[in-house]
């Protein structure tokens, strides 16, 4: 197949798309993913195709939708229940973190829950404190559940795919400032396997550590570097569990200095996690502390300039680099 | 607008005709892009129940709200043009300019907040309800929300817990029959919720929001019952005149079902009975109305002149100012890198 | 306990026996210090609802349990080592030891899981209906819980789905009067929970537990509607014989009401009744009893007997075996420290 | 007042009892708080002097009790929320995350929300995967919510009474296996402030630093690691927020090691904060990477041995150490 022009939403409802047709219980259930085709349109129209029985209104009863995806996929389908804003994890957080994840584990393996829980979080259209959060951290935090957090047009639809047929319950966290991004992407190329970060720029300076939207501000910051003479490598993480060390691992230990940047308010979120293991595998390679640049440990404010001010800026990882760097 | 006891239409009518004015107003800022925030949701087809259920409150009374509250709060009392800077979001607004359309709150007028999370502000009341039986206020709590939201398991939980304990409480149900695109009858198999809350103990009572001195007079004998420890929901049904937020086209909807449901207006029907009822004149309803439309341009005009928030404005309120502020982000990087 | 079709109220003894001797076991095993877990909650006095609804269910149907769940999943026909072996947290346990007597599943007996988080079992079969509907299995599920999560807000949820999408589903309610220490009507206002299903579109039936014969044909109505697409709730009146945990001394409850709680006893009901209406003589109940008490004792050997899990048993099961691990602290530490 | 020998349990009975009768607005309330006296016995009789108006038994309803309390909290009240397990967040956790802690911000600074919610975590019971989690991780990373969890009988008091006199939101996490520790204490001896992290052991060698039962662990281990003749330093946080880095970077900057121990899992949890953080601030001090000895990353099994064999022993901090310090 060759390049095409698509976009990340595009890519995801190709990926669901597809994925439906190949396996049949596959079903999406969630508030609005039917008839109106999903709040951020990444379902519109599959309800032509595969029909009200497999693309399911729910009444806004985020815990039971969550619980019912549970449930059915204890029992033969394979559900796609989607949770409008990573926000409302809270209304869910049971059902994910007390059910999904614990399932297997607690009935000693008889039974899994193949289920995906797409939703969409992040900054970027001054939505509030209460529809802008970036809670990936909370679901990184808890053993049974997979998460991916793609940032690329191509991972939107290989890490759906792949997420859709995992024997385990997967997170999967899109990003709300992403949807119209828009790249040349040949979907039916084949793409780094799941748990595999991605080197999206390669430099022997620095390594800046992402995933997800961020990913991008890390590109922009590395173009603005390298004017300065400066090489940073860009990892995407792409799934954050697993996530994959190793690579991350190969990198600083060449450039001797990582930065890790999150959208997630900085105490406690997954920059942590990522410093922490960095510090810990990388020791003797550090020429500087691994230095964290994510967003503020604030609510989200609604005011525009406030909320782009509240997560990291391109401009403050250069500045960052160079003070690193002495350069 | 001044009060005439004797003719609480007239002041009906012009709450509504204000709450009216105003969403058009926001919906143009919106169209030109200074409010703050993507999401927009207007009330207007709605200004019965707002008008109606605030009317019968009391001053010491208090409130929570949806997502689709401009409504309320202005029949409450509310100064459009503080409402209009927190739309904005201009530090001039009501809540600094940090809230925006769906996180309005104003302690002075017991406007406990409007609440992003749908149901979210619903068990509030409870708790307030829980205050005011203990404090002796004589005051209510009143939760407003959609009927999306009396599918939310915390609506069932809070009503229980307001008969248990016989809380000050009434639970307003806006019955727009949709949630977003969802049809009421696509969200439930009962869409009587007056039963509902029959079965939990409360008092259950649907009202026509078209008709809003009914909605007035529902509204005062629920709460003089709620004030006496006898809780209740009512049912307030109407119709959403435009798409849920500003950039839905309501496609969902017939262009049959929009026209009927835009003749259940609540203004016209108020404007009506004024004039049948009342000496009032066309002329001198229109002369209000253009008052009206004059108060909210000057909103406008007040919300485009304020200045915006200071940046290192938002660093504040996240914890009472006497306690430990967070650190920012750069202070923080300036410190681990200029100590080394 | 072969069946017998024409006399299923010894069947329904036998289960409710089997039931009840277990329970006494399992509290013998606790006060030894034999069974994983500081939570134990014994189904003694609600044996009625267990024997009659299970006995009503085919054997394509699953279901989810509450807490309280040893003996609904005996009554569907668990076996009673593999039980014994659970609750003591040995891998020959039905859950590898790992779940405990609050966290019971079998793929194949179809019982989806007992739950530890009140109402957290309940929108599982919501799923389940769903699966059966698309999967076209002629199923139902079942969610058993008990009269304290009435109050949370998912039940509420959970049917008002299962009526919405006519779902194969049965939701069960076991009442028996108390959640922990909190009398019913500390914790709702209207005892009476069939209204509450009513008013989301469910049926709605109340059976007195002490008659397992009148469950039964109670839950088997509500079972073929159910499995024609009418979801139901059936409440089962009970009383809790013991405290809610085997700490629990149930200081809240005076004796004369656990005398006379203690008296709705399902099974000497059962017991009086097989001696009056069939041939079955006391002699021959005793027998029975007896043999079901040497089985039970054998469960108990069983338990204690079986060699504890492996400790490198903790890391499986985390996620499907061909997946990605969990990597142990020690190793990880190793590779760390090592590696310097 | 002298010296006593009181239970955690006890301490914090009377922090309540104490507190009540100073502050007439305090309300606590939760499931079985009032005539049973709480699940762990925390609020026992206490209903004999206050009465059911101010210990409020509540239905089986997490979210609308944290949803009342907040609301309780707006309007004159200070509400003592008691969820029974941490482990129940799941099902409270917008309440918590998007209300109590964001209403002042999003109000702009408007109406404040001083309730306390009281819960209790971790093992030690094996009551299983669903009551014997650590969720601190969740609570700290929400900006807005103050965070403690005390290890000691003092703590238990000092930090309670603290609680019931803050203007925001505390989540205040007891440790199920510490309700029965008894400790010669003089209630009415002033204890460290709010915020600051107390060091129960002093050292030179290794900082080991952590909170709430695993100060205990840590100080067995440094009983052991004394007679090994090394010494190791033990820092109870007391508070998560805010947390008191500068006793902790004091203590690196002068052992040069550290050791962070938590009982949650791992990943993504609070040892990960306090390892980036040691790592990021006192770089230049370290001799060794900061090691976090955590929970096991798998849900907590109910069979007793696995269950203590999933959260950090004493032994394994001992030899980690010895391997740090080669000796
Ligand atoms: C917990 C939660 N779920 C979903 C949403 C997204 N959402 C916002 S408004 C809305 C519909 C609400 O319908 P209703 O309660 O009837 O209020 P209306 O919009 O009609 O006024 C939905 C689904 C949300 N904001 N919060
Ligand atoms: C979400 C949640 N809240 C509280 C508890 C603590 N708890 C366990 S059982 C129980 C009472 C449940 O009462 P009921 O539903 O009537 O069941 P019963 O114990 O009477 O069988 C409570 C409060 C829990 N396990 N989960
Ligand atoms: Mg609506
Ligand atoms: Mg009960």
């Amino acid at each position: 197949m060759a390049e095409t022009d698509i976009t990340y939403r595009e890519a995801l409802r190709q990926a669901l798309y597809d994925a439906m047709r190949e396996d049949d219980s596959i079903v999406v259930l969630g508030e609005e993913v039917g008839r109106y085709g999903g709040a951020y349109g990444v379902t519109k129209d599959l309800i032509a195709t595969f029909g009200a029985e497999r693309l399911i209104d729910t009444p806004i009863s985020e815990p039971a939708i969550i619980g019912a995806a549970v449930g059915a996929a204890m029992t033969g389908l394979r559900p796609v229940a989607e949770l409008m804003y990573v926000d409302f994890l809270g209304l869910a957080m049971d059902q994910l973190a007390n059910q999904a994840a614990k399932i297997r584990y607690m009935f000693g393996g008889q039974i899994g829950v193949p289920m995906v829980l797409r939703t969409q979080g992040g900054t970027g259209r001054s939505a509030g404190a209460q529809h802008s959060q970036s809670l990936e951290g909370w679901v990184m935090h808890i053993p049974g559940l997979r998460l991916a957090m793609p940032a690329t047009v191509a991972d939107a639809y290989h890490l759906l795919r792949h997420s859709l047929t995992l024997p385990d319950p997967v997170v999967f966290i899109e990003h709300k400032a992403l949807y119209a991004r828009k790249e040349r992407t040949d979907l039916a190329a084949r793409v780094l396997p799941w748990g595999r970060a991605a080197v999206r720029r390669a430099g022997n300076d620095v390594s800046i550590v992402t995933y997800s939207l961020m990913v991008h501000t890390a590109l922009d910051a590395a173009t603005l570097l390298h004017e300065a003479g400066i090489a940073a490598e860009v990892i995407d993480l792409r799934t954050l569990n697993p996530f994959d060390m190793k690579t991350v691992r190969a990198s600083v230990e060449r450039t001797g200095r990582a930065i890790v940047l999150s959208e997630a308010p900085l105490t406690a979120g997954v920059a942590a996690e990522l410093a922490a293991r960095i510090s810990e595998e990388c020791f003797d390679y550090l020429e500087d502390p691994v230095i964290r640049i994510a967003g503020e440990d604030i609510p989200v404010p609604v005011s525009p300039a406030l909320e782009a001010a509240a997560i990291p800026q391109a401009a403050l990882i250069v500045q960052t680099v160079r003070r690193m760097l002495r350069r | 607008m001044s009060a005439e006891a004797n003719l609480p239409l007239r002041d009906f009518y012009c709450t509504m005709r204000r709450i009216r004015t105003f969403e058009e107003r926001v919906a143009e800022l919106y169209v030109r892009g200074l409010s703050a925030g993507s999401m927009l949701h207007l009330s207007i087809g709605e200004e019965g129940a707002a008008a109606g259920v605030c009317a019968a409150m009391r001053p010491q009374d208090s409130f929570t709200t949806h997502h689709r509250g401009h409504g309320i709060f202005l029949a409450r009392g509310a100064d459009p043009n503080r409402m209009m800077a927190e739309i904005a979001g201009k530090s001039a607004g009501y809540c600094a300019g940090k809230g925006g359309s769906m996180h309005i709150a104003d302690r002075a007028l017991g406007h406990l907040g409007a609440n992003a999370i749908v149901g979210g502000g619903i068990p509030h009341v409870v708790g307030a309800g829980l205050s005011y039986k203990r404090l002796r206020k004589n005051a209510v709590a009143i939760a407003f929300f959609g009927d999306g939201a009396m599918q939310q398991g915390i609506v069932h939980e809070s009503m229980n817990m307001a008969a248990l304990w016989d809380l000050p409480v009434m639970f307003v149900c806006i019955n727009n029959q949709y949630g977003m695109g969802t049809r009421i009858d696509q969200a439930t198999r009962v869409a009587d919720f007056a039963q509902r809350a029959i079965a939990l103990g409360l008092a259950g009572a649907s009202v026509d929001g078209e008709d809003v001195e009914a909605v007035f007079a529902r509204a005062q004998d629920l709460l003089d019952g709620a004030r006496a420890g006898r809780p209740a929901l009512l049912t307030v049904s109407c119709f959403r005149f435009f798409g849920h937020g500003r950039m839905d086209k309501s496609p969902y909807r017939s262009n049959e079902e929009e026209d009927s449901g835009r003749r259940r207006d609540p203004i016209a029907a108020a404007r009506a009975a004024l004039l049948e009822r009342t000496p009032l004149t066309a002329a001198a309803l229109d002369a209000l109305d253009a008052a009206i439309a004059r108060e909210m341009d000057a909103a406008i005009a007040f919300a485009e002149q304020a200045p915006a928030p200071a940046l290192q404005a938002m660093f504040d309120d996240v914890y009472a100012p006497s306690e430990p502020q967070p650190e920012p982000l750069a202070t923080r990087l300036d410190r681990i890198l200029a100590e080394r």
